[in-house]
């Protein structure tokens, strides 16, 4: 029976899918033995991932492409459309996004950060500023910046889904969420952000290994999408201190289900294009349109 | 007039001293009254007691203790030996100095993921990465130490043409005593943070794991818990090992 | 046998010692005076190999032993020790020798725990303790009182008499060169030169 | 026989030493030919150079070296004045010594997490966190070297009731000159270390956040290039700085 | 005026120092001799206020010079330095005392650089160049030719009828004691006890 290694974060949302996978008995249906190896940061699984320890792990499509690219040979399948967005406290009496003018935002990530880089287009086009030069930005671990939102330290924040999620459960309000600046800047929000990303290598020689893992997760995505049974079961790894977090984060998942389609590659590169223009080379290095055999699709 | 004791911690003074410490923590918890941001020893402790009792801590404490001993076994052994070198003899410092500033100051960050990359993802790679982030310290530490050695105790050496082996037993590290054991107490404390680190970026247990976790999370609580977990066996270490070690190459000194 | 033939050593910029030559016997003990900071120290030294930063040709035996101007002892060892570890002898030649000059009682104690005399002995014990084929004593009997040293002088002349090294002793009291030395030189003068004074021949030499 | 140069270094042998060292970097990455995992000097250095030309990197460097600079000020002086007193009165020291041995165990993450929660995300938190990570280290390492002071200098000083500061300034810190220059070494280098960290953590500028950001995409050349920026910075200041200092502290050794 | 009523003095768990008193005025010298490790320098110690684990009582001036039996130089400060550091006195002083000492031309110089004799004698020009009330001197004059300690001796009485201290001197040197004290005494006995010896008339005194 072949086996695929998985890094991913202990306890990270993809745990909720890769636990139904290996609790349902998904992947022995699917003709292979999922074995994850959990680490404790985004940065431990891309080691895993170079190191050759793992034969996956999970992450954005546009990494694949700028890696692509540079002739590192890795490719995508689709996991996850869900994005972040912006958040205020409702008392902060924010309602657009030019009232942040003059304030301080917390951006989880960096400068580069997708989901900064998309809010700065969409306020440069809709509502004609320059985000960055009329706010103060405070960089940070994603903890860090759900905390000093609550706190009340920083007057808006920018975060992943299932911190957006959190904050939003304890009172806080989106203001304006990625997806919605996406569809408005013409990108489509369907093109799945998140993915499985495997080495070329490893894709040619086990097909039918790949194939199977896609199936697994569709699998366990379709199990999630209806059965609440499912979902109370892996309410202990996603240490939701609520119901209302539990919920919010469950509903999060649910909206982040990409189609089973194949990716669109016109929105792709569209977004690919925003991307470049946006973040240039310290974002994309030598990408400038989808390489080709980036995204697979079953 | 009272005599003064020899260095080293009694162990009364000492519990003391730490339970004042806890006392401390407590009141300052309570008066700053955020318990998720700053969580007293009545929240933070229970989970430690619950950590150990029930088993749950016990493999990553295990893991990352194991880490810890091996990495400062090879670093000081290794940092030890070059820093005398280095302090013996100026010729061979005048060209490896600039080597050691450098690896002196080459970012944790950068070993640790080369070395994941290079020898891959394994205890080994783990140990490794932790003993090159530690070795050029403990190297210029016991090179000031070599250096500052007292000439006429080695024409003593000299003269009677001591071996290499007596030499460096009887002579040379005593007189570094005070260094190795600076060396041993602050090398300690920095291969334990470097260990998190390497456990953080590369490995699926060991307590470093769990803080990062704890932390993504945001639960201080059980980051603190954690934390002290190892603290714990740190202060365990200083007063049954350290301190009696130390105590010990002291005797020789006045009262 | 000893044999230095100098030239010139320089502490830095400075030539503390000139031109002298120097040829020591089995058995015999030369005993050289001069005033303090003359180069006293700096020409045992050299004749001891630990100081070669000099300009010249010296001639000496490897089994060596010496008694320093200061006692220079291991402070983290015992005075037991303080003799065995060096001189790679036996404990008990080693206690013997303690008790020899006059420290019977005190092989635990830490070199600390002594008085300056105290220790000075230990350093003579030290270097009397082996069978070395060169003796070099740098003063080696201040701060003792003259009882103790008589006795010492005694203890020195018989060990001479009995593994005959050849002896280098420097010294500023007249009673000691009088008593060991079987011939006597002077320094003086900045460089320093050596100027032999009257021999005497004695028993054995 | 040749003088025994006093420590330090000159620079010729020094910038040969540098140069030897690009060499044999260059030779094992050329070896090993994966310039993705392994970018050999030809991949690096021109990114740095263009960086430092460009002035790309400079906003960085200096936001990097000037939190270091500062947290390497406040640490070394609380450091060295606590590890100095404690050496000095082994009653404080019997009281303190668990607390030190907790302070240099705290994991440097609880340290900047803790910061940057109860300060802020702010400079201010970010150099405490620094300076709070340093401080046990430092005062480790001067409590040995005080604790091993020779009894007879202070004698001397006690002798003629020296005021504290001649006492300090002429009889103990000289003594502790070598423990000194080894906290200096070992202690910029750990503080540039812990500013990463603190920049990656909480800070949007600075070297380690350059250097997160290269890491997240994997550009081994860039992290390489943005790490070696700052060691050609310790580099020059171990030349310029430390080694004159440890040179001038040193004369008095026997040549 | 030194006034030490002592008990008992023990290093440890050994009883060192049995009962004695001590009473010296200003101007008078106390000799002080007895067999090497007897306890002399302990005693020096406690008077100078250096030792105070002792059981007694000790009635001494605070401003005090002693010279120990070793050198006790900083290395790394000047032999000028060395003494204007501690003593606080002036540079001319300092200069001066260093000329008469024998070191002229050495005021540069490190403490490592020069020979023990050199290094004692420095540590006598820094007892001398002050005003003390008190002065020890733990034998001062060992390492020393018999020219220069004549010299000193000189210098010594000077300073004494100049300044008139209360003085003990610890020697094993009949002469130096001779010369310089005015009452003697004698350590011996385990713990030792003193004995005063025959008191001489000294003008002055
Ligand atoms: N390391 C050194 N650097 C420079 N000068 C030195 C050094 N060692 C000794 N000297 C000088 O060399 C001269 C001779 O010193 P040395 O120790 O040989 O004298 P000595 O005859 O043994 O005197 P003493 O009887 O006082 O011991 C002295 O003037 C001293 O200042
Ligand atoms: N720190 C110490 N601990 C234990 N014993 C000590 C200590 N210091 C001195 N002694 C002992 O006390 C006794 C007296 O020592 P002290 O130095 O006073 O002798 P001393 O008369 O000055 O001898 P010397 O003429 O050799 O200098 C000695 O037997 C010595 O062993
Ligand atoms: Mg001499
Ligand atoms: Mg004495």
């Amino acid at each position: 029976e072949p086996v695929l290694k998985l890094a991913t974060l202990e306890g990270g949302t993809v745990t909720w899918e890769l636990d139904t996978i290996t609790h349902y008995g998904l992947d022995t249906a699917a003709g292979f033995t999922l074995e994850v190896m959990p680490v404790a940061g985004k940065s431990a699984s891309s080691v895993a991932l170079q190191a050759g320890e793992v034969d996956a792990i999970v992450t954005d499509w546009l990494w694949v492409a700028r890696m692509r690219a540079e002739g590192e040979d890795y490719r995508f399948i689709p996991y996850s459309k869900s994005v972040g967005g912006l958040v205020v406290r409702p008392e902060a009496g924010l309602s657009t996004l030019a009232d942040l003018k003059g304030k301080k935002i917390g951006i989880a990530g960096g400068p580069l950060d997708k989901s900064w880089l998309i809010l700065q287009a969409w306020a440069q086009k809709e509502a004609g500023f320059d985000l960055a030069a009329e706010t103060e930005q405070v960089f940070g671990a994603p903890p860090l910046i759900m905390e000093a939102a609550l706190s009340g330290e920083v007057d808006a924040a920018i975060n992943f889904w299932h911190f957006q999620a959190k904050m939003e459960a304890a009172g806080m309000t989106t203001l304006l969420s990625v997806a919605e600046a996406a569809s408005d800047l013409g990108l489509d929000p369907e093109t799945p952000l998140l993915g499985y990303v495997l080495r070329g290598d490893f894709v040619d020689q086990n097909p039918d290994l790949t194939a199977a893992l896609a199936g697994a997760s569709r699998a366990a995505k379709d199990k999630l999408a209806t059965d609440e049974a499912a979902f109370d079961r892996l309410r202990p790894i996603m240490r939701a201190k609520s119901d209302a977090q539990f919920e919010a984060l469950k509903a999060g998942y649910r909206a982040g289900i990409p189609s089973a389609a194949a990716v669109d590659l016109e929105a792709a590169d569209r977004m690919l294009g925003l991307m470049v223009e946006l973040g240039g080379a310290k974002l994309m290095g030598p990408a400038r349109t989808v390489p080709p055999g980036t995204f697979l699709s079953y | 007039m009272p005599q003064i004791d020899a260095p080293g911690v009694p162990r009364p003074v000492a519990l003391v001293s730490v339970l004042l410490l806890l006392g401390l923590w407590w009141a300052i918890a309570a008066w700053l009254g955020d318990p998720r941001h700053a969580p007293g020893p009545d929240l933070v402790l229970p989970r430690l007691w619950e950590g150990v009792v029930t088993g749950t801590m016990l493999p990553d404490l295990g893991a990352t203790l194991g880490r810890v001993v091996i990495a400062f076994a090879i670093a000081m052994g290794i940092g030890t030996a070059l820093g005398l070198l280095l302090g013996v003899m100026p010729a061979l410092d005048r060209w490896l100095d600039p080597w050691l500033t450098i690896a002196l100051n080459i970012p944790a960050l950068v070993t640790i993921v080369l070395c994941y990359l290079w020898i891959g993802l394994n205890e080994t790679a783990a140990i490794a990465a932790v003993a090159i982030n530690k070795i050029p310290m403990v190297a210029v530490m016991l090179r000031e130490g070599a250096r500052a050695r007292d000439p006429a105790l080695g024409d003593l050496a000299r003269l009677h043409q001591m071996p290499a082996l007596a030499r460096l037993r009887h002579i040379l590290l005593p007189q570094l005593a005070p260094h190795l054991s600076a060396a041993a107490r602050a090398g300690i404390a920095l291969i334990w943070k470097i260990v998190l680190v390497v456990e953080f970026l590369g490995r699926s247990n060991g307590i470093g794991f769990r803080i990062h976790l704890d932390f993504q999370m945001f639960d201080i609580a059980g980051v603190l818990a954690h934390a002290l977990a190892f603290v714990a066996i740190m202060l365990a270490v200083e007063w049954l090992l350290l301190a009696p070690l130390a105590r010990r190459a002291n005797r020789w000194r006045q009262p | 046998m000893i044999s230095l033939d100098l030239r010139s050593k320089a502490h830095g910029r400075t030539q503390v010692l000139g031109p002298m030559r120097i040829e020591v016997a089995p058995g015999e003990v030369l005993g050289i005076s001069g005033p303090s900071g003359i180069g006293k120290s700096t020409l045992l030294r050299i004749v001891a190999g630990l100081d070669t930063r000099f300009d010249g040709r010296l001639d000496a035996p490897a089994e060596r032993a010496m008694v320093f101007q200061s006692p220079t002892l291991l402070p983290w060892r015992s005075v037991l020790d303080n003799i065995t570890i060096p001189t790679q002898c036996r404990p008990e030649a080693a206690r013997a020798m303690l008790a020899r000059v006059g420290l019977a009682g005190h092989e635990a104690a830490w070199p600390g725990q002594l008085s300056l005399g105290q220790a000075r002995r230990v350093a003579l014990a030290r270097a009397f303790v082996g069978t070395p084929r060169m003796l070099l004593m740098d003063e080696p009997f201040s701060s003792l009182d003259a009882d103790r040293i008589s006795d010492l002088l005694t203890l020195t002349q018989d060990l001479i008499a009995q593994h005959r090294p050849a002896v280098i002793l420097a010294s500023h009291s007249a009673a000691e060169l009088d008593a060991l030395a079987t011939r006597r030189a002077h320094l003086s003068g900045r460089p320093a030169h050596l100027d032999y004074l009257e021999t005497r021949l004695r028993a054995g030499s």
